[in-house]
């Protein structure tokens, strides 16, 4: 357990840390770089929950495919000039125009707090719930449910992916007037 | 977990005895801890041996292409210029870090790490002999392909980084190449996850044999040009020549390491270097029978037998290491657009081919290969 | 034996593919797709032939059926049940009836290939001759009347269309017409029927008709006063008088001579004629029960006597042919009526197969003088040996003489009939009955020789015609039907004997009585507790000792008063008897008229002017139906028709209507002015522009702004599930 | 330390920082950032209770489905945001104010 309890305290600092930075960071490719690194702190959670799989998939997905369509993307939109200003403490909400918007943004905190109080009272049963089972493959198990319970949903996605493949491969390309 | 360094290693009678020791010593069970320190050890051997591979790789580079242009090559430093990686060595860390001035930083430093890091994960399941694997994890070979995409993030980063030019246009060429690259060298191993029944490198090795036609190069015809379908994709992914178009140094002075200098280019370098030892590692791993043994090894004493199997498994690869060289140093360059056209056009309809036929194969002859079929069983 | 969809359903498809594939690709096939009809249709031959095998043969006793259902129609919901099954209903009848069909279809299709050959519409021809074959077996398969109705309908169609075959004669489209016209009005009858049992069964299954019969369901019953089981008896036998052309709607089938002489001889002699027959003894218990049997006899008798006075005067070839069909459906239908169930049911067989034969023949005679004139013919035996010869046999088997089939069925009619209207006890007066009958036979043993001699024997009249004819050679196609047919008109084939009556034994007794013991008026009583299987299960039953039918007599005679066993046999032996000297007569004297010339058939025909004159003209049949129904009573309807368009419907409905309009429009107007305009129209744009006011604040165009509002509203709505739990 | 509730903590945590990533930044490509980490949050919730509460494998499916989605939306998103700065040259996510052109 003891390589588990590290594995975990590791990706969940990974996790944190990363998604802060992502947060507070100025430049657009560095948040990109810091999701890379949630992502990979989230992988490390699935592993710790036996879920590695879905954990391995993350990172194959995530960090073989959108990040770095995500990294193209911003490089090829500009993304370096882009540096948000004036980001600190209540400035970094942005202005959304009138009073009313800032009344309605303050009841949703009010209720926020609220719903906070009560998670936090909620706390210690989540805590209680220790889970010590052992590690089995899910990969035989995954794959028996894919294609049996979850067929339709599988051949969907597939059915999902080639659209989006072919969306956005038509979307991306210039129109012919444009391109002179 | 099963069957990983650390549970080889604490099976061991002597061993667990001192553990055993240690915890009534301390007063609480140390096997853990253990376990923990010796798969950080392993990591630590394997990481330094890989990366002395990859050192000498450099060497091998410059040996092998001076015997086929019928030169000399380094033989200066110690005999045959053996030492001449660690000079090479003393060379990059003297040098000096120089930063460019427009780069992005952060990027730049982090670019090199996340490529050594992409290579170096991949140890963590390479199977070196039947026991001398970090974690035989049960998805070793997705996790290999999807931790090695990490090298693609390294390239892009460190070419965006530099801002400049050449790295550019290196970084985004190294990205797209690796990324479609990805498509055949994962259908085709899919191929061979399908023969074997498993992911774990432990399951695929254990299905194959010692002799060349238990091998799944010759399990049927499809695997057959499976092998050559991941080969070949598998160098275009480690930006090896004739695919090196990345670092093409008639075009982009040096690709996407234009602007590091010293140790950050060493790490570079170390990356790639290693990426085809570990690339040729898994051909072995999948293809040519790992570290089988032509003999029953059940009842011999475990670690010769190991030894053996190492030997083997390390003989394999550095063949197939050779056999990368001699491509780089006789091939020409492919130009950009073929690049593409020969993964989307040709190598992914026939891996997807090789899917079809090895599926059909299996249910056709019960899984049986070829040589079974030919020599009874 | 597993009776299974793949060894029963075959039968059907067999020629149906073949109609799908040739109307499609017909035109593509080499020689237009023809081995491919006469292929499918002796493949269900072949099918066809293990069943009645398996039932006549093997083991099955006489009240074995084979009773197979899936869901056709199911619209039940609720408590209302509404549901058809489609099945399969195998007996012994149908066994014998599917082995018929196949196997003259087959000897007729091979014909066609000789006949037809160089028509333009040759691979047409074929392409009805496969629908119309499947239709007849799907008919004869069917396990309920619906589904038989459904074919029946096909059939009338490729009737209709094999009529007006050659429709570039005005007579052939008009003949088709008839055909398909006169034929509806007994079909609508049918339909009635068809309903009129579903009203009280609530299916139209056989087994499940006859269970309802047997648990008197049909009784309390009525509509418009009569008994439901009457009236579904009846409208069920005018089907039959529609589709086997009995009187009064009997005008179609001369005419259906149009068509090409081996559809003639297919579905105008031999199958479609024959299933009107085959309905009404399927539906045997009910008319039974409806007591319509006196009204069927007197149908079947009246068609039998006058068809065949008016076969006297033909002169064209198939027109005599066609009437004696009428006559002999007659016969089959006084068969019926007077409780003859299995002789009338042999008589269809027997009929079926000589009658076929007869116009085979006629249609070689026909094609090789190109004329159907009789008058123009004579002498023709030398020409056409073969020909001739098969004539010749099916001609003695109409006539009734003694070893031919034709005697042993229509002689067994007879004698149930004399008996019926003599020794059963009832009023004198049906007597009549079996006098037309043998009224009817005389008559026809005279028109058929009359039409042998003037065809075959004496001088050419027509020398043109008679040089034109060529000598006859053996053509497979040509000649192997007609051997076949004409060798099957002995009647050792069905009784075994040479009479008919077992006095002269060839087979064993076993084997001689075969058609009477199998075949059986179904009774009711059996089918009380039945069972229906599902397709593709095996059937489990037991094999079933060979047993004799429960038989009054042995003639099968189920009519009045079934229990005389001594007056049956009096009856039958006068019958024979009387039939034999009543054959032989009328033989004879068409021989002294026609050969001998000892007088001048005009003798006779200026002794009996009126009646000549009334024969001639078919008894005004058609005359009265075209003249008088159709004119006159159209003329009534359409001043009818001219009433209620001008009258009423201009009048009350047109321009009532535009006053209705009027008031509408006054009434729409306001509406529109005032609801529409001022408070709709108006009235919207103002609340519009009220909401405006407040969702201006919401619609800011930003979209974090409405990531904001998003938040609230959920985290409102989790606040929220506090209160409620 | 490894518990139902630092997981879920973990989850929520990450579903926040997606929703103020998507709240707080004007860029179009930090929007779908924040979707990222909002459908992570949700993947690893997925997990959680696969591995605490129902002790079966459907939330993993649930979790791979998520990644599939994922990576169709980002793939078409990121198109969308490619032309989008051919056409406008930014992508400022308040000038995406017209439906044509």
């Amino acid at each position: 357990m003891l390589f588990l309890n590290v594995l975990f305290g590791v990706s969940a600092v990974l996790t944190i840390a990363s998604s802060l930075l992502c947060v507070f960071t100025k430049n657009i490719m560095h948040a990109c770089v810091y999701l890379l690194g949630a992502l990979l702190g989230v992988a490390g959670l699935y592993m710790t929950l036996g879920a590695d799989f879905v954990a391995v998939t993350q990172i194959m997905v995530y960090v073989g495919g959108i990040v770095i369509l995500m990294l193209f993307a911003v490089m090829l939109t500009g993304g370096k000039e882009f540096v948000s200003k004036a980001q600190k403490l209540l400035n970094l909400v942005p202005l959304m125009g009138n009073k009313w918007t800032f009344l309605i943004a303050s009841l949703a905190s009010l209720v926020f707090a609220g719903v906070t109080v009560q998670l936090y009272f909620k706390l210690p049963e989540f805590f209680k719930t220790v889970d010590n089972t052992e590690f089995s493959s899910t990969v035989d198990e995954l794959g028996k449910l894919l294609i049996t319970d979850h067929l339709l949903a599988f051949e969907l996605s597939s059915v999902l992916l080639l659209g989006a493949l072919v969306g956005a491969a038509i979307i991306a390309r210039p129109r012919k007037e444009e391109v002179k | 977990m099963n069957s990983t360094a650390a549970t080889f290693f604490t099976s061991i009678e002597a061993v667990n005895q001192a553990i055993v020791t240690l915890s009534e010593k301390v007063g609480f069970n140390t096997l853990p801890l253990v376990s923990l320190t010796i798969i950080l050890v392993m990591a630590l051997i394997l990481t330094l041996v890989v990366a002395t591979i990859g050192g000498y790789g450099t060497y091998a580079e410059r040996k092998i292409s001076a015997d086929i242009q019928a030169r000399i090559g380094p033989n200066r430093v110690g005999p045959y210029g053996l030492l001449q990686p660690l000079a090479d060595l003393v060379k990059l860390l003297s040098k000096e870090d120089i930063f460019p001035m427009a780069a992005d930083k952060f990027l730049f430093y982090l670019a090199p790490f996340l490529a050594i890091l992409g290579v170096f994960s991949t140890l963590a399941v390479l199977p070196i002999a039947s026991g001398l694997i970090l974690t035989d994890l049960n998805v070793g070979v997705f996790y290999l392909i999807a931790i090695s995409s990490l090298v693609g993030v390294g390239v892009f980063l460190g070419g965006y980084a530099s801002n400049s030019k050449w790295s550019m246009l290196g970084g985004m060429r190294g990205a797209s190449q690796i990324i479609s690259y990805e498509i055949p060298v994962t259908i085709s191993i899919l191929a061979v996850t399908l023969i074997s029944g498993g992911m774990s490198f432990g399951k695929i090795v254990g299905a194959q044999g010692g002799l060349p036609h238990q091998w799944f190069l010759l399990h049927n015809p499809f695997t057959f040009i499976g092998f050559f379908v991941f080969f070949v994709g598998g160098l275009a992914e480690t930006n090896r020549a004739p695919f090196d178009l990345p670092e093409a140094e008639s075009e982009l002075v040096s690709g996407y390491h234009t602007e590091y200098t010293g140790m950050r280019f060493g790490l570079f370098a170390l990356a790639e270097y290693a990426e085809v030892f570990v690339l040729c590692g898994v051909a072995t791993a999948l293809f040519l029978g790992g570290y089988q043994l032509p003999l029953d090894v059940t009842n011999l004493p475990q670690i010769p037998v190991q030894v053996i199997q190492s030997v083997v498994f390390v003989m394999k690869s550095l063949f197939l290491y050779y056999v990368v060289i001699w491509i780089r140093w006789t091939l020409p360059r492919i130009r950009v657009d073929r690049l593409m056209s020969i993964c989307w056009k040709y190598l992914t309809p026939l891996a997807i081919f090789n899917l079809v036929g090895v599926s059909v194969w299996e249910v056709v002859f019960h899984g049986q290969s070829l040589a079974q079929l030919i020599l009874g069983h | 034996m597993e009776y299974t969809i793949s060894t029963i359903a075959p039968i059907f498809i067999f020629p149906f593919m073949a109609f799908v594939v040739n109307a499609f690709f017909g035109r593509k096939l080499p020689r237009q797709g023809d081995w491919l009809s006469v292929g499918a249709i002796f493949a269900s031959f072949l099918y066809t032939l293990r069943i009645f095998g398996d039932f006549i043969f093997n083991k099955f006793s006489t009240d074995y059926y084979v009773h197979k259902v899936f869901n056709w129609i199911d619209l039940s919901y609720g408590d209302q049940f509404f549901k058809i099954d489609l099945g399969i209903y195998i007996d012994n009848m149908t066994a014998i009836m599917l082995l018929m069909v196949t196997g003259v279809a087959t000897l007729i299709h091979l014909f066609s290939t000789w006949y037809m050959k160089g028509d333009e519409r040759y691979g047409k021809f074929f392409v009805y001759l496969s629908l119309f074959t499947s239709a007849m077996l799907g008919l004869v398969l069917a396990d309920n009347l619906l589904l038989l109705f459904v074919f029946w309908e096909i059939m009338g169609f490729c009737s209709y269309s094999l009529i007006g075959f050659y429709y570039e004669k005005e007579e052939a489209g008009n003949a088709s017409l008839k055909a398909f016209m006169t034929t509806r009005i007994g079909d609508v009858f049918l339909l009635l029927g068809i309903l009129g049992i579903w009203s009280v069964v609530g299916n139209v299954n056989y087994v499940d008709i006859y269970a309802a019969i047997s648990q008197g369901l049909f009784e309390g019953h009525t509509v418009m006063g009569i008994s439901l089981a009457s009236f579904a008896a009846f409208c069920v036998f005018m089907g039959t008088v529609g589709k086997s052309a009995q009187v009064p709607l009997q005008v179609w089938l001369p005419d259906a001579m149009m068509g090409p002489t081996p559809c003639s001889a297919l579905i105008h002699a031999a199958t479609m004629v024959a299933a009107g027959v085959y309905l009404s003894l399927r539906m045997y218990p009910l008319m039974e029960l409806g007591e319509v049997t006196h009204i069927i006899a007197y149908v079947g008798a009246i068609t039998a006597f006058l068809a065949a006075t008016i076969a006297l005067v033909q002169t064209d070839i198939k027109a005599v042919l066609a009437f004696s069909t009428i006559s002999q459906l007659g016969y089959m239908v006084l068969g019926i009526g007077v409780g003859s169930y299995n002789a009338a049911f042999m008589h269809l067989i027997t009929h079926a197969v000589f009658k076929a034969c007869l116009f085979l023949s006629a249609g070689s005679v026909i094609h090789s003088t190109h004329t159907q004139e009789m008058p123009e013919m004579g002498g023709l035996r030398k020409k056409l040996p073969i020909t001739f010869l098969a004539m010749l046999l099916c001609t003695l088997a109409i006539a009734g003489i003694p070893i031919f089939s034709g005697f042993v069925s229509k002689d067994r009619i007879l004698g149930d009939a004399l008996y019926w209207g003599l020794y059963a006890g009832q009023n004198k007066v049906h007597f009549i009955v079996p006098m037309l009958g043998f009224g009817g036979a005389f008559l026809t043993a005279f028109y058929m020789f009359r039409m042998m001699f003037l065809t075959f024997f004496g001088e050419p009249k027509d020398k043109e015609v008679y040089e034109h004819c060529h000598h006859e050679h053996f053509e497979f196609n040509r000649t192997l039907p007609l051997i076949i047919l004409a060798a099957l008109t002995l009647g050792v084939f069905y009784s075994g004997s040479l009479t008919g009556q077992g006095e002269i034994k060839i087979f064993p007794r076993a084997a001689q009585e075969w058609f009477k013991i199998l075949v059986a008026a179904p009774e009711v009583k059996n089918f009380e507790s039945y069972t229906k299987e599902k397709f593709d299960f095996a059937d489990t039953r037991e094999e079933k000792v060979w047993e004799k039918a429960h038989y009054h007599h042995q003639s099968g005679y189920a009519g009045v008063n079934p229990d005389n066993e001594e007056g049956i046999h009096h009856a039958h032996i006068n019958g024979a008897v009387a039939s034999v000297i009543i054959a032989f007569s009328g033989v004879l004297l068409a021989f002294f008229l026609y050969i001998r010339r000892l007088m001048s058939p005009d003798f006779f025909v200026n002794m009996l002017k009126p009646l000549h004159r009334l024969t001639t003209h078919r008894y005004y049949f058609d005359d009265f139906y075209i003249g008088i129904l159709l004119k006159k009573g159209l003329l009534v309807f359409n001043n009818a028709l001219a009433f209620l368009d001008m009258g009423i419907y201009d009048r009350i409905a047109i321009d009532g209507w535009a006053k209705v309009n009027n008031w509408i429009y006054r009434a729409s107007k306001w509406f529109d002015d005032v609801i529409v305009d001022s408070i709709a129209v108006d009235g919207t744009g103002t609340a519009v522009n009220l909401f405006n006011l407040v969702l201006r604040v919401l619609q800011s165009g930003k979209i974090q702004f409405y990531f904001v509002v998003l938040i609230v509203v959920l985290s409102g709505y989790i606040w929220s599930l506090n209160f409620i739990s | 330390m490894i518990s139902y509730g630092s997981y879920l903590l973990i989850s929520a945590f990450l579903f926040v920082i997606g929703l103020i990533i998507m709240m707080a930044r004007k860029n179009i490509v930090a929007i779908l950032l924040g979707i990222e980490f909002i459908l992570n949050s949700a993947a690893l919730s997925f997990v959680t209770y696969s591995k605490f509460i129902t002790k079966n494998l459907d939330g993993h499916i649930f979790a791979l489905f998520i990644i599939v989605i994922a990576a169709a939306e980002a793939a078409v998103g990121l198109a969308i945001i490619i032309r989008f700065f051919q056409i406008k040259e930014t992508i400022h996510i308040d000038e995406a104010t017209e439906l044509r052109n």
